[in-house]
């Protein structure tokens, strides 16, 4: 146990914890928006602190070198990169399959901006979505 | 008592199984064919675990009694990849299935029988 | 010459179907000339082959990479690959050169590659000595047949090839888990080296991994009630595709259910799985018979007629007995000639008619009598007549059937029989002494393969020396276990 | 209901027939028989380090390629029966910029990553086959992306051909030189590598064929995603 | 802002990618580092043309300063985000106020674009939901009381200085 | 030099392809005539040689050993087949104007000596299966319903025989028949064949030669089968192919009668499966000719009456001893020599007037004398009334029936030969005598040929009616013993005795005196519509009866009850269930949807997985 | 690696948590930002398992697996908004 260790095991156990908080957040958020807001964000430090924590960690190990921190860097950009955008592809299909907002939301602007887009294309408005509703 | 790995094995391919048993729908029964070979998969690697020992690649201090069973794996790549290419092949029918018949409902897609 | 040269076996239909998008830019009837090439040649090394083993009486073993078994996979080509090989090469000829008139959809090179490639997988499956690779050459068959059954892209077509994916898929998942438990059990995946160690298996997983391998091929062997999908496939497929599965696709499927059975003949409940076997293939033999009785489409007959067939065959195979195996193989061969004659002959009337419904057959032998001779010799030796070469085969199972003492079966098969010769009659009947019609041409290329195949098959009702010396050499090489572990060279791993 | 009731008891006997056999075979034992020699003997016979890649692409060399054969024929197989006499893409929706810029910067990694996964297959897990799937993967985001991508499939089916070709001829040229098919002649005749185990140049054709894998792999799959996602149009 | 030569783009792509090799290898083998190169270049012609438009301008100090510099402002931004979740996922009442709302971007660059969403993304109660030329459309799962207003111009006014303006004078010099 | 047995076996099949072949008129015939006497020719040169020694041929095919012999039983069976072949051949020179015909007639042919000769099973199926399919095709070509009945049967029997002589192959691990023979003797002893499987063998083998030899209840396809084809080719048909399932019951004896016996015993003193042959025999004797009566149509008469008078044979075998195997032998002759002259007859009416019902014929003894001649002949034959073959093998049969204390057997002879009479006396007059309608005034002799070939056949009848001896003395030697006594004209056995020349003079005596009443009476009954039912009184629409048309309805009336029962229709039913069961079973089996399938994986894998678990 | 239990609880019931908003949905999207979610864990987890095992490739492994699951999510969002 050293010092590089002890930081590993520290991150690792937050990146840990908050992917129990992105999980979590999932079923605790009432419509697919909001568990959005809180898993994604969640998940993506998670992986950010697990894989920063391996990497140092296994630089404080007899068989850890410096491959181990660069390697686990490169995942955890990786993923800090594609998490984002992700989440803004997941949320963008959610709302134009057509899954309403949660009741108790107070503003859509995103609405006001397509019907104003579409009375200038006069189009009609594609209000069911393909596989939106499920069973 | 059998293995979680074992366990986890036959459930999914039980599940798949299921699937294609019950489902109407003709994509969830092909979903359930892919669960049900990464079932077989699962299955195939665990039956070349053996306990205590590390991947079959002979580097960072591995030696030849410290490696699981190659062999599984190789095998199972090989799985992997005709799963891949079924279920390729079964999406790409069940996209002229669903031009020519407008469904995807097995009940619906009967006209050869008999 | 090398025996490892029959690795040409396996590379060309390969090389010949990676080489199609290379060339696809010649046009249409350049690729269809080019199918019909590549099959040649592969036809003449199979005969090369062929000769080969029935002149040293030595199987050919090709060890790929250099590896003896069982580090390496191996091929092995004894009497029965070697005869079948160059069934499947010959047929398959034949086929390409029908294709040239039948095959009018597009993309035609992607037609040709599919082609070869379900050649390729049948030679794999019939050729390799290893049961993993076995498995990848079954899918490879199988896939390659999936999209060949929907290649028409008709909504049956379709629908055809969706059953057969979803039954294959099925089939080929338990089979791999067959295989998981044979190699968790013994270590190794040579078909060899298992038949050795076979015996010292633990008894409930050699009864379900035989039990499970079993089962997958019988779906790709359209055992009842497992062959749901063979007749929709063979319908909807293009009509010499119809004709390569009935005469060799299914029959690699059979081949290696058989061998397998056979190489683990020292598992303990392997009595139990013959009689199972023989169940379903009596009852194969039972309800494709009826549900052909009444078929208004005579390519779906046939199709009927041919997993009847096919379950004679299985039948032979699950006796256990020598002269059972002999008789199985026997069939094969004469029910590869027959069913490539009908395929070929009613595949010919539906291209030429439109469609193969019953009401175009009326005058055919006014209209095309060529084409409709063939279907009466092919019909007639399907039925069993003496003098055409599925009699004896038929009979030799028979004689095998009642020396095992399967009375019953052999009854229900002659009742089932009875039911294929009317509806084979009616065929005939329609085709000679109905209807009135003008003469079509009937095309020179087709109208050869069609008399050498009838040809065939009198001659060898004639004269079935020859082809029965040689379906007791194949016969034997599945039966005789002991000498099929001998002739691999395996190298002493483990055991 | 029943029809759910009756599957689930069916499924739960089949299943517990399956865990019958499986006891037989039990989990974490030592029941290596050839893989104890592939472990014992992958370096000095193949000169490579990955035991898994040894097995695939040197001693079970058929399987692979029957595996490489399968793929091929789901590419060409998905491109026979999705073939029209014309097909575009008819997607509605236009990929917002983030997506569409996030796909510019990753597609040059992912490429690359593919590439060394490829050709890395016999040091690390992987090889041909994953490294292919990535490629196919920065080719997908690139229809996910842009509604008007194609990849110049033409050239694609070509490069596949000519791969595939290679890959046999490899097989032959084995057979050629040492008499055996897909014969590795780099490592076993001319000791190629023999210095450098466990670095790159090492694996005797292990590389070569891991590469024709790699792009014929990546190919093939880029081009069932070009199929699918193309619908006919009238002329 | 113009497109760079093809040289500069090539090249700087393969520096990039080259870069990259490194850090997933992470070896200094001749053998490994020629395959590297190598590769970076065949990949660089296949995709560089995608893969950037100003080229090597893209390493000039500066942005790289600010780059450094905003690694751990963003990931502190980051942190607070995620300490936000836990109290908005842990907390008994759930305390949301979600909606969309509308913002405005002063960055040009389509690198800078997305940036900039995916820092909304990751931070606190925001995930970009589209984005179109320089209007941003936010889920935002508690909208203040000042943007619930009618006034679209205080709204977006509202919105943005909570959302876009803090990254922006960061990624305006990085990016442009 | 030629194998003598293969020039007897192959030249009608050779002839017949050339014939085919060539297709060309006149050829066609002479090569057909040609190929279908060299038989004849050659068995008649074997005689003495026969008797001296067997000939034997054989060859090795696909690993089985086919083996031809030529020994007393087989020559006689073969002369008796040639002998109908030629006349056969005569006929249809005239009859028929087809290749199609020639080949498959003279592939019959050569599948019937084939049948014969053969000496193992495998050839004796072998060619069986091609006489049963040469004589299909000749049906086929004329009437698809008529030939798919017999085709069905014929498969049936075919299928029956196959499991039959597969039993036996697995029992006793020969084909050939002297080792079945040998083996099956030494087993009556050991009894390693169970009573079960002997009784399953031995009913395969009865429904395979009943079928062929037309007994009921599997006679249904032979009506329409005989009437279905060229009459020439009947006479073949029906005189000498329906023999070989005569045949079929003497082979079993000589290969199993033992072992039958050891293992069914004996009931009343008589070997119980040979009782159950008699039976067969007697009811088709009576059923038959019943049948026979009731027809309108000159064909369907004759067919129904050959049924019946094989019934005969089968009978006579039935009674298992060796006076009845003397008397089936004969009358397998006499049946070949008076039906086939028969068809002939039948064959040269249809040729000269187009017609088939007797309704449509009359007073042709003027227009066609010797055809008439001849069919006299064949009347007497039939009815057994001496001096004719027919005669002297029905009184064998007779005797033979009496000395095995079977009275109810000897009853079915003696119904049979009255209801017999009761056929051929309509025959004779509705088609010969009486009034001519006016369209059959151009009615002409028969061409030459068919008067040839219908001599071949006649002159046996009268020779072996005056002379039985002849016959008697070569079947003694056949069945090497002295089984029926006396000399050339004179039949002994132990209860009778049967002067021929003695019966001969006094009939021919009669005969003569007959003939110029007849020819005095025929001269004073001429009125204008006549029939003589009625004694000459005008038809009434009222009562349609003559004797040209329903004449024995009121035989049919009385048996209301029975024909109802028709086996026929027994048979068609049954068919169309099976069709219905199939249509079923296909629809409900493979319904189309793809869930129903993999449903049948997952039960398969139940059955697997119970089978382990339990 | 004391704590490595501990790690793996907390995965396992993010694990759980995340399958059953796979099977509960109710929409196809919450289904897949599940999907999402798990598949990030396990990338995770594949990066732990690296570290346990003492096998630098194994990170290879994760990166393929991330990438892979990048371009499914990506592929199957861009298909519920009708972006194909
Ligand atoms: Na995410
Ligand atoms: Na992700």
């Amino acid at each position: 146990m050293n010092a590089l260790t002890a930081i590993g095991e520290a991150l690792v156990l937050i990146g840990t914890f908050f992917y129990f908080l992105s999980a979590l957040g999932l079923i605790r958020m009432p419509d697919v928006y909001n568990r959005m807001q809180t898993s994604t964000k969640s998940a993506t430090l998670g992986s950010l602190g697990v894989m920063a924590g391996v990497g140092i960690w296994a630089l404080g190990t007899d068989f850890g070198s410096a491959a181990w921190l660069t390697k686990s860097l490169v995942i955890a950009t990786f993923l800090l990169l594609t998490n984002p955008i992700s989440a803004h592809a997941l949320i963008r299909a959610a709302y134009k399959s057509g899954i309403p907002l949660w009741e108790g939301s107070v503003v859509d602007k995103y609405r006001e901006h397509l019907e104003a887009g579409k009375k200038e294309e006069v189009e009609a408005p594609k209000e069911t979505p393909e596989e939106g509703g499920e069973e | 008592m059998i293995s979680v790995y074992y366990f986890g094995a036959i459930s999914l391919i039980l599940i798949g199984l299921y699937a294609v048993l019950v489902k109407k729908n003709l994509l969830k029964m092909l979903i359930g064919l892919s669960i049900m070979e990464t079932g077989v998969n699962l299955l195939l690697v665990s039956v070349g675990y053996v306990a205590g020992r590390s991947a079959p690649i002979l580097s960072e201090g591995i030696g030849p009694n410290q490696a699981v069973d190659p062999i599984p794996q190789a095998l199972v790549l090989t799985a992997i990849v005709i799963g891949v290419a079924t279920t390729a092949m079964a999406l790409s029918v069940a996209m002229l299935l669903y031009e020519k018949y407008g469904t995807l409902n097995v009940e619906e897609i009967r006209r050869l029988r008999g | 010459m090398n025996g490892q040269y029959a690795s040409l076996l396996i590379a060309l239909p390969l090389i010949g179907a990676f080489f199609v998008p290379l060339i696809k830019g010649a046009g249409k009837k350049a690729v269809k000339y080019y199918l019909i090439a590549i099959t040649a040649v592969q036809t003449g090394i199979a005969a090369w082959v062929f000769q080969q083993v029935y002149s040293t009486g030595k199987p050919i073993i090709v060890m790929a990479g250099a590896w003896r078994p069982p580090v390496g996979i191996n091929l092995y080509i004894g009497h029965f690959a070697a005869l079948f090989i160059l069934i499947v090469a010959a047929v398959s000829f034949m086929m390409a050169v029908f294709s040239l008139r039948a095959i009018e959809v597009e993309p035609i090179d992607k037609y040709a590659m599919l082609f070869l490639l379900l050649m390729l997988g049948a030679t794999g499956m019939i050729a390799t000595g290893d049961i993993f690779n076995l498995f990848v050459f079954m899918e490879i068959t199988a896939i390659s047949a999936y999209a060949l059954t929907a290649y028409n892209k008709t909504g049956e077509a379709a629908e055809a090839s969706m059953k057969y994916i979803i039954l294959g898929g099925i089939g080929s998942s338990f089979f791999l888990i067959g295989i998981a438990l044979i190699y968790g059990s013994l270590g190794t995946l040579n078909m060899a080296q298992i038949a050795q160690l076979a015996g010292n298996m633990n008894a409930t997983v050699a009864q379900v991994g035989l039990a499970l391998v079993i089962f997958g091929l019988a779906v790709e062997a359209e055992l009842f009630p497992l062959n749901a999908w063979a007749p929709d496939a063979y319908q909807a497929a293009p009509h010499p595709i119809t004709a390569m599965f009935s005469a060799f696709v299914v029959k690699a499927g059979l081949y290696a259910m058989a061998r397998l059975l056979y190489l683990m003949q020292a598992v303990e409940s392997w009595g139990s799985v013959l009689k199972l076997l023989i169940i379903m293939a009596t009852l194969t033999v039972f309800v494709a018979e009826f549900a052909a009785l009444r078929q208004r489409n005579v390519k779906r007959m046939i199709a009927y007629s041919s997993i009847a067939q096919i379950g004679l065959i299985a039948l032979a195979f699950a006796l256990g007995t020598q002269s059972g195996v002999d008789a199985g193989v026997f069939h094969m061969v004469n029910h590869a000639i027959v069913k490539a004659l009908l395929f070929l002959a009613v595949g010919h009337v539906a291209v030429t008619l439109g469609g193969a419904e019953m009401e175009r057959f009326e005058g055919l032998g006014k209209r095309m009598p060529l084409t409709a001779f063939a279907i009466t010799i092919g019909a007639i030796a399907a039925v069993g007549i003496p003098l055409f070469n599925v009699f004896w085969s038929k009979l030799r199972i028979l004689l095998a059937t009642l020396g095992a003492g399967y009375t019953w079966a052999a009854a229900v098969v002659l009742i089932a029989s009875v039911v294929e010769a009317v509806y084979y009659f009616r065929l005939v009947h329609l085709m000679w002494f109905a209807g009135e019609g003008e003469r079509i041409s009937e095309g020179l290329a087709v109208s050869l393969i069609l008399l050498f195949l009838a040809a065939l098959v009198v001659v060898i009702g004639v004269y079935p020396d020859y082809a029965w010396s040689i379906a007791q050499k194949a016969g034997s090489d599945i039966f005789n276990v002991a000498q099929y572990i001998e002739n691999v060279p395996l190298m002493g791993v483990g055991a | 209901m029943l029809k759910r009731a009756l599957a689930i008891i069916t499924l739960l006997i089949i299943g517990y027939w399956l865990a019958q056999g499986l006891a037989g075979v039990p989990f974490g034992e030592d029941k290596m028989l050839v893989g104890q020699y592939y472990l014992d003997h992958v370096k000095e016979q193949t000169g490579a380090v990955n035991a898994v890649t040894a097995v695939v692409v040197n001693y079970r060399g058929f399987d692979t390629l029957g595996e490489v054969t399968v793929l091929f024929i789901a590419s060409t197989g998905v491109g026979a029966l999705l073939w029209r006499r014309r097909k575009e893409r008819t997607a509605r929706t236009e990929g917002s910029i983030v997506l569409t810029t996030g796909t510019r910067l990753l597609v040059p990694f992912v490429m690359l990553f593919g590439a060394y996964i490829f050709i890395h297959g016999h040091l690390t897990p992987g090889g041909g086959f994953p490294g292919g799937a990535t490629i196919a993967t920065a080719f997908l985001l690139l229809y996910m992306a842009f509604v008007q991508y194609e990849i110049p499939h033409k050239a694609f089916e070509k490069v596949e051909g000519a791969v595939g070709v290679s890959y046999v001829l490899v097989g032959l040229i084995g057979l050629a030189i040492g008499g055996y098919f897909l014969y590795d002649w780099i490592w076993q005749d001319w000791g190629f590598g023999t210095e450098n185990i466990g670095r790159l140049l090492s694996g005797g054709f292990i590389p070569i064929i891991y590469t024709i894998i790699g792009l014929k792999v990546g190919t093939e799959l880029s081009g069932i995603i070009d199929n699918m996602l193309k619908e006919e149009v009238s002329e | 802002m113009g497109e760079a030569s093809k040289i500069s783009r090539y090249l700087y792509t393969v520096i990039v990618l080259f870069l990259i090799w490194l850090a997933i290898t992470a070896s200094l083998d001749p053998q490994e580092l020629g395959f590297g190169l190598l590769l970076s270049l065949i990949v660089a012609a296949f995709t560089y043309e995608i893969f950037t438009t100003s080229g090597l301008a893209n390493l000039h100090p500066k942005r790289i300063a600010y780059m450094l510099a905003y690694i751990p402002y963003f990931l502190w931004a980051m942190i607070k985000a995620n300490l936000d979740v836990a109290y908005r996922v842990l907390h008994p009442k759930r305390p949301i106020r979600p909606g969309i709302v509308k913002c405005r971007t002063v960055l040009n660059s389509d690198v800078g674009k997305l940036s900039l969403a995916n820092s909304i993304t990751l931070t606190p109660g925001t995930i970009t939901l589209d984005v179109d030329g320089d209007e941003y459309f936010i889920h935002w799962i508690w909208v203040p009381e000042e943007a619930m207003t009618e006034n679209e111009e205080e709204h977006v006014k509202v919105a943005s200085e909570n959302i876009t303006v803090p990254f922006e004078k960061f990624l305006k010099v990085i990016f442009g | 030099m030629i194998n003598e047995i293969l020039l007897i076996l192959f030249a009608p099949l050779v002839a017949g392809v050339i014939a085919w072949a060539l297709d060309v008129k006149g050829v066609r015939e002479a090569i057909g005539i040609i190929g279908a006497a060299i038989p004849l020719a050659v068995l008649a040169k074997l005689y003495s040689q026969v008797l001296d020694e067997a000939i034997n041929y054989s060859i090795t095919v696909s690993g089985f050993t086919l083996q031809l012999q030529l020994n007393p039983m087989s020559w006689y069976f073969a002369v008796i087949a040639s002998l109908v072949g030629l006349a056969m051949a005569l006929g249809m020179a005239v009859t028929s104007r087809n290749s199609y015909d020639w080949l498959f007639a003279l592939m019959s042919y050569t599948g019937v000596l084939g049948v014969f000769l053969s000496q193992d099973f495998v050839s004796f199926f072998l060619l069986w299966e091609l006489m049963t399919f040469a004589s299909f095709m000749m049906v086929l070509r004329r009437n698809r319903h008529e030939s798919l009945k017999y085709f069905v049967l014929s498969v049936i029997g075919a299928y029956a025989m196959l499991i039959a002589i597969g039993m036996l192959y697995a029992k006793t691990g020969a084909l050939d028949f002297a080792t079945i023979r040998q083996a099956l003797y030494m087993d009556a002893a050991m009894g390693t064949i169970t009573t079960r499987e002997m009784a399953m063998i031995f009913g395969l083998f009865l429904v395979a030669f009943g079928v062929k030899a037309g007994s009921v209840p599997l006679h249904v396809w032979a009506p329409g089968a005989y009437s279905e084809t060229d009459q020439s080719y009947t006479a073949f048909f029906s005189g000498a192919l329906s023999k070989a399932g005569a045949y079929g019951f003497l082979l079993l004896y000589i290969l199993m009668g033992y072992k039958l016996y050891a293992a069914f015993g004996t009931f009343n003193n008589h070997l119980v499966f040979a009782y159950i042959i008699a039976w067969l025999g007697a009811i088709t004797v009576v059923v038959a000719g019943f049948l026979a009566v009731l027809q309108e149509d000159i064909r369907k008469l004759f067919a129904y009456s050959s049924i019946s008078q094989v019934g005969y044979i089968l009978l006579a075998f039935g009674l298992g001893s060796t006076l009845g195997f003397a008397g089936g032998l004969f009358h397998v002759l006499s049946h070949a020599v008076f039906k086939g002259l028969f068809w002939l007859v039948t064959a040269a009416i249809i040729l000269q007037t187009g017609k088939t019902q007797f309704k449509d014929m009359g007073g042709l003894a003027e227009k066609m004398p010797f055809t008439f001649a001849m069919g006299l002949i064949a009347v007497l034959s039939l009815a057994g009334i001496p001096p004719t073959a027919g005669f002297a093998s029905k009184w064998l049969i007779y005797e033979a029936a009496i000395q095995a204390h079977m009275p109810l057997v000897a009853g079915a002879i003696f119904l049979g030969s009255g209801i017999a009479f009761a056929y051929v006396v309509r025959f004779l007059y509705a088609v010969w005598f009486g009034q001519r309608p006016s369209d059959l005034e151009d009615v002409k002799e028969a061409p030459l040929p068919l008067l040839i070939g219908m001599a071949i056949l006649a002159i046996p009848n009268l020779v072996f009616g005056i002379a039985p001896g002849l016959v008697t003395d070569y079947i003694n030697k056949m069945l090497g013993g002295e089984i029926v006594g006396g000399d050339y004209y004179r039949l002994v056995t132990q209860t009778g005795t049967y002067n021929a020349l003695l019966v001969t003079i006094v009939l021919t005596i009669g005969l003569a005196i007959a003939g110029l009443i007849y020819i005095y009476g025929a001269r004073a009954r001429k009125v204008p519509v006549t029939n003589t039912y009625q004694s000459g009184n005008p038809v009434t629409e009222e009562y349609n009866l003559s004797i040209r048309k329903n004449f024995y309805r009121p035989l049919a009336e009385a048996l209301e009850f029975w024909l109802k029962y028709s086996w026929d229709r027994f048979y068609e039913r049954l068919a169309s269930m099976a069709e219905d069961f199939a249509d079923s079973l296909r629809e409900s089996f493979y319904n189309g949807n793809v869930q129903s399938y993999s449903w049948y994986l997952a039960v398969v894998l139940l059955i697997l997985a119970l089978w382990g678990v339990l | 690696m004391i704590g490595i239990n501990v790690y793996l609880v907390l995965i396992a019931i993010a694990t759980l948590l995340s399958m059953y908003r796979v099977f509960r949905g109710p929409t196809t999207v919450d289904r897949l930002v599940a999907v999402d979610i798990m598949t990030t864990i396990t990338a995770g987890l594949m990066v732990l398992f690296a570290l346990y095992y003492k096998r630098m490739i194994f990170l290879d492994v994760a990166l393929v697996y991330a990438i892979l699951a990048f371009g499914g999510v990506i592929a199957f969002a861009r298909y519920m908004e009708g972006g194909l």
